[in-house]
Order: structure tokens, then C-alpha cells, then sequence
């Protein structure tokens, strides 16, 4: 039976932590009755984790925003008067209030970003606007010019490298709805694959070795099948320092290293 | 010449110039004409192409004219030729974009300022599709590039000039963000305090 | 849909379609219209483009129609060709010639494999310019032509060797890292959406 269900997911992608943190605010505003919410810190905490295992580039900002987070969190757990005396502190740094600076920063960002979306209706306008290529006009320029006369096109490398670009975007011309397949692995058959990998490697495994296919579903799902892992208690991940291969344990086996250190 | 020679004459000139346009200036220069006599002409021959039985308009574009066809018939055309400006840009790009057509000129590090996030890569992007381009320099130690908007990007997005760009969204959204991040640290603590109870409840 | 409406669209895609021109077929395709009603219409466009106000003619060419400005023009596009501001390569030729550039020797057949449309005309200005040449044949039935660069190209474009042409703009990395974080988020969120569904069941 061939069971090629498709669909479609509107791609969606976050800026940076203002970004991110614009869409948690908003989030919040909308559902904020119908959903369990859980802790917005959390979920800040899991988008910037996923991100940096994806390895993207921009984490280090996003991290610099997690530690803003988690250093308003600290002064509103202080007592009032000690924050007063933060306070103080700040305002004898120089140093804005926290909050009013993310606020500040949030607003200026949110205006741009709404700009974004009208650059982009604009270009969407355009786009239902057709015309065609300039004529070629050369046959005309031959009869202007003297026989032995080089002729002056007026053109250079650049304009030809912006032709070929032209060239590309039109041939790429792909739709802003990406068409891709099921997944193929259930989650759950993934969860289990990952126990049995481990329970076969004495229970722990790099974190790299268990994204050995490049496919892109695949890496998808085992991801998220390790963040569900996690979830449930199953295993263990440890990071010794920034940017060391992650090291995925059976809770278990993770117990025992630990008390043997 | 009479006039409406000179009208069949660019009408054939902006035909010939398709999707490059043409300018005022190069007008004036083929036909002999000063600048208010091309206004005349070209301000006729646009609401001559106006008219529900035209298929083809005049549009106004990065400081010249050009034939199109009409936004209502796009969909007879989608399916023949691509559309001009297929090259959906990214978020960040756009972003970056807006940022740089609204306080240009800007060097990266203000761009960056705003977005919150190194804007290199879709800087880059910019730059290669020409849509923005160097204009100057910061002075002083670094000399930092400024960048600003070019020809293509007023193209691209059916702009006559940069000026045409609508204001940004000013005070008004900044009730609403206010509002909106009030909210989100009175869940946050909300959120912190139930959760330092879980935690001393299993402690 | 109403006959000037027709008559709109047809002008549309003779527009579009320039210098390449559109088959009888291809517009009875997109209009659903039976032969005998295109040709009406065609009849009628004729027509109305003959007159001596007009800049654009419509003639008909093996099975189909184009768009042409007309001969007694040419005077006035020779000075086009002559401003400053002119480029005398269009786009298409432009495009074959970078096509040629990166990928030669190459045949006819593969550069309109990569541009998507025909390309005779193009090629045959890019030799009229002495900017590329014959420099070999395939091998094997057809025999077709493969075309390379001259030395007249590098003098243009003031290169010492072909060698040192720019590196091709690669625009894939940007857009496909964005894509795995896209489908990544995309399936993130979705599994967010349904734990949380399950504990408010359980709940």
C-alpha cells in the first residue's frame, strides 16, 4: 500500500530572542486560558537548547537573553528592599533598569519587523505585475559604429553575475509552502531505537553518534525523540563544557558514573 | 513632430525597455524635449493605458517608467512566464532590509543593535541580490561601512522613489507592547512562583 | 468574461511574451477560447495597434503573434542604444553569456536546459558580438555546436583568463539552513501542541 500522505507546514522561524520572545508575549496574550501553560522560562530555555543543537550561529545572543531573563528572575525573587538596593546599585552603574531597556528594545524591534511584513506584501504586489526582458538592442548599435571600431556594450562582469542571479531566482522560484513527506518513523519506534542503541553501548552514547543518517526527517525525529526521552526520565544528557559532544546516558547508567566519580 | 507621433514614439521606447524602464532623462535625450513636455506626454499616455480594455499600464518605477501588465490579469500570466520577482526573500533579510530602507545610512552594528542578532548572513544576501549596497563610511577608527537602499530594491518593491515607503509604525504599538510585556512578567512571576512550589513540595 | 476584457488579457500576454512571441494555441489555452474567436479578437487588436498614434504593431508570425515597434522608429532607438545610460546587452543575452562563461564549451540545448527558454537569439548577438564562438562539436549523431568565450569577452570585461571570473553568487546555503530550522520548528511546535493536548486530557 502506498501511503504518501503529504502536507503542507507553514514555515515559520524565529529572529533572534527578541524574536522568540515576541512570539512567547504574544503566545501568552492570545491562549491565555485554553492552554496549560508551562513555564515561559522553560520553554525559552528549550527553543535556545534546540537551537544550539542545531548549531546555529546566532545562539550566543540568544544566550546573552536567557541570561537577562534569569538575572530579572533573581531580582524578583529578592525581597523588596533588597532590590531597592539593587536598584540603586543599577541607577549608580548607569545602568538602565533591566526591564524597561527589554521593553525599549522589544518595541523598536517590533516596528521594523512590522515593516518587514509590508516590504514583503509590496514585493508581493510587484510579483503580480508582468513585463518583459529589455530588446536587444545591438543589431542597432552595429549600424552606429564605424567597421573597425570596437564597440563600447556598456557592461561589465557585474552585470552579468546579476543576470545570472536573476536567472537562478526565476528558475528557483519555489513557493513559501515547502510539500514534505510524513515522517516515517513514528516517534515512539525512534524512542525505542535510541534505548536499544544505548542499552547495546553500555548505556551511553555521544549525542553526534545518534544522528548518523542526514536526512533531514531523521534528524528531526530522533531529536525530538530525545527531547521526549528526556521528558520522561529515561535518560540523562550531559554536557561537561560549551561545545562538548554531548553525552546521552540511561538514567541508570548515569547514577552509577556519578556515584563512582 | 506632431504629438501623437511623439506619443507612438514612446510608447515604442518603453516597449523596447520592458522590464529595464526608462527615465525621464532618456526620454528627453531621444526626443529632443524638455523635462515638463515628457511630464505632459507621459501623464497622457498613462491614463490613456488605464482604461478596463488595456491589458498593459504605465507604472511609475525606481525613477522611470515601464510598461507592466495589470495586477487583475495576473493570474492569465503566472502560468506562461515567471513572475519578476519570485526571489522570496527571508525573514531576516526582509528584516534587515527594512531596517537599513527606513534609517539608511547604517552600518551593520546598528542593524544589529535593533534585530538583536548578527546580521551578517542576510547582509550578505542583500548585497548579492544588489538590493542594498555600500554608500559611505563611518568616520573615525573602523570606518565602519554604511550601507543604504539601491535601484533594484525600489524595483522589486514597486517603489517610485524611497520616499514613497509608508511611515514606520510609530507610537501607537508601543502601548500595546507595553501592555503585552506587563503581561508577560506577571506570568513569568506567576509562573516562577508555582514552580518554586513544586519544587519545595518534592524538595 | 467581457469581449474589451479579452481583448485586455490577449494585450497582456503579447506583452509578456516580447520578443518570442505567442502561438494561436497558447492563447486559446489561457483564454479557453475556440480558434475562430482568437483570430477575431487578433483581428481586432491588429487593428487598433495600426494606426499612426500608435508606437507598438502586432504582427503575426509562423502560427502566432508578436509585439514589434515599428521600422520608421529605428532612428530613435539608435539614440536609445547611444545614451550613456543604455546597457546594449539584454538580459537574455546577458544570461546565455554567463551561462557560456561558467559552463563552456557548451551546447545550444544545455544553456536553454538551464535558462528555460529558447536562446537562438541571444547566442546569435553573443557571436555578432564576437563575445563567444564556435570551439567544437559534440560528439556522435547531431554533431551540435559547443560554444566557448573569446578573447574579445575577456577584453570586455577586463580579465586576463577565464580563470579569473568571479565565483558564481551560490544562494542555496541561506535558504536551506532556514529551511531544516523551519521544519524543524514546524514539527517541534506540533509535538509541543500535542503533549500538551495529552496532559490537559489527563488533567
Amino acid at each position: 500500500m502506498v501511503r504518501q500522505m503529504e502536507y503542507s507546514v507553514k514555515l515559520q522561524t524565529f529572529e533572534g530572542p527578541l524574536d522568540l520572545l515576541l512570539h512567547l508575549i504574544q503566545k501568552n496574550d492570545l491562549d491565555l486560558y485554553d492552554i496549560p501553560v508551562k513555564d515561559i522560562t522553560e520553554q525559552y530555555m528549550v527553543y535556545i537548547h534546540t537551537m544550539q543543537v542545531l548549531q546555529l550561529d546566532i545562539a550566543s545572543e540568544y544566550l546573552i537573553m536567557a541570561a537577562t531573563l534569569l538575572h530579572m528572575k533573581s531580582k524578583m525573587l529578592l525581597p523588596a528592599q533588597e532590590e531597592e538596593l539593587l536598584e540603586d546599585e543599577f541607577e549608580f552603574d548607569g545602568v538602565e533598569d533591566p526591564k524597561e531597556e527589554l521593553m525599549y528594545r522589544l518595541i523598536e524591534y517590533k516596528k521594523y519587523k512590522e515593516a518587514a511584513g509590508e516590504l514583503k506584501e509590496r514585493e508581493r504586489a510587484r510579483s503580480d505585475l508582468f513585463s518583459k526582458p529589455m530588446s536587444d538592442l545591438t543589431p542597432l548599435l552595429k549600424d552606429t559604429l564605424k567597421s573597425d571600431e570596437t564597440p563600447n556594450l556598456n557592461v561589465t562582469i557585474y552585470d552579468m553575475l546579476t543576470a545570472f542571479q536573476k536567472l537562478q531566482s526565476r528558475k528557483k522560484d519555489k513557493p513559501t509552502y515547502s510539500r514534505i513527506q510524513r515522517q516515517e518513523i513514528p516517534i515512539d519506534e525512534k524512542m525505542t531505537q535510541i534505548m536499544e542503541q544505548l542499552n547495546f553501548h553500555h548505556g551511553k552514547r555521544r549525542f553526534s553518534e545518534l544522528f548518523e543518517k542526514e536526512d533531514r526527517n531523521h534528524i528531526v525525529i530522533t531529536f525530538l525523540a530525545l527531547l521526549e526521552l528526556m521528558k520522561t526520565d529515561s535518560i540523562i544528557c550531559k554536557q561537561e563544557q560549551n561545545f562538548d559532544d554531548i553525552m546521552i546516558y540511561q538514567k541508570e547508567v548515569y547514577a552509577f558514573e556519578v556515584t563512582s566519580d | 513632430m506632431k504629438s501623437h507621433q511623439i506619443k507612438a514614439v514612446i510608447e515604442g521606447l518603453l516597449f523596447v525597455s520592458g522590464e529595464e524602464g526608462i527615465d525621464e532623462k532618456q526620454i528627453m535625450d531621444v526626443l529632443q524635449l524638455d523635462r515638463k513636455t515628457v511630464k505632459f506626454y507621459m501623464a497622457e499616455l498613462i491614463e490613456a493605458y488605464a482604461s478596463d480594455s488595456r491589458g498593459i499600464q504605465v507604472v511609475e518605477i525606481a525613477g522611470g517608467y515601464q510598461f507592466t501588465t495589470k495586477a487583475e490579469h495576473a493570474p492569465y500570466f503566472k502560468r506562461l512566464v515567471q513572475s519578476p520577482s519570485t526571489t522570496t526573500l527571508s525573514q531576516a533579510a526582509l528584516e534587515a532590509l527594512a531596517i537599513v530602507a527606513y534609517k539608511q545610512p547604517i552600518s551593520r552594528i546598528e542593524i544589529e543593535d535593533i534585530r538583536g542578532v548578527k546580521s551578517e548572513r542576510p547582509l550578505r544576501t542583500l548585497i548579492a541580490k544588489s538590493l542594498i549596497k555600500e554608500v559611505g563610511r563611518v568616520e573615525g577608527a573602523g570606518r565602519a561601512i554604511l550601507y543604504g537602499t539601491t535601484k533594484d530594491f525600489l524595483e522589486q518593491f514597486g517603489l517610485r522613489s524611497i520616499k514613497e515607503l509608508p511611515p514606520l509604525p510609530e507610537k501607537v504599538s508601543e502601548d500595546d507592547v507595553e501592555e503585552e510585556v506587563d503581561l508577560f512578567f506577571s506570568r513569568f512571576q506567576e509562573q516562577l512562583a508555582s514552580t518554586q512550589e513544586e519544587s519545595s513540595n518534592t524538595n
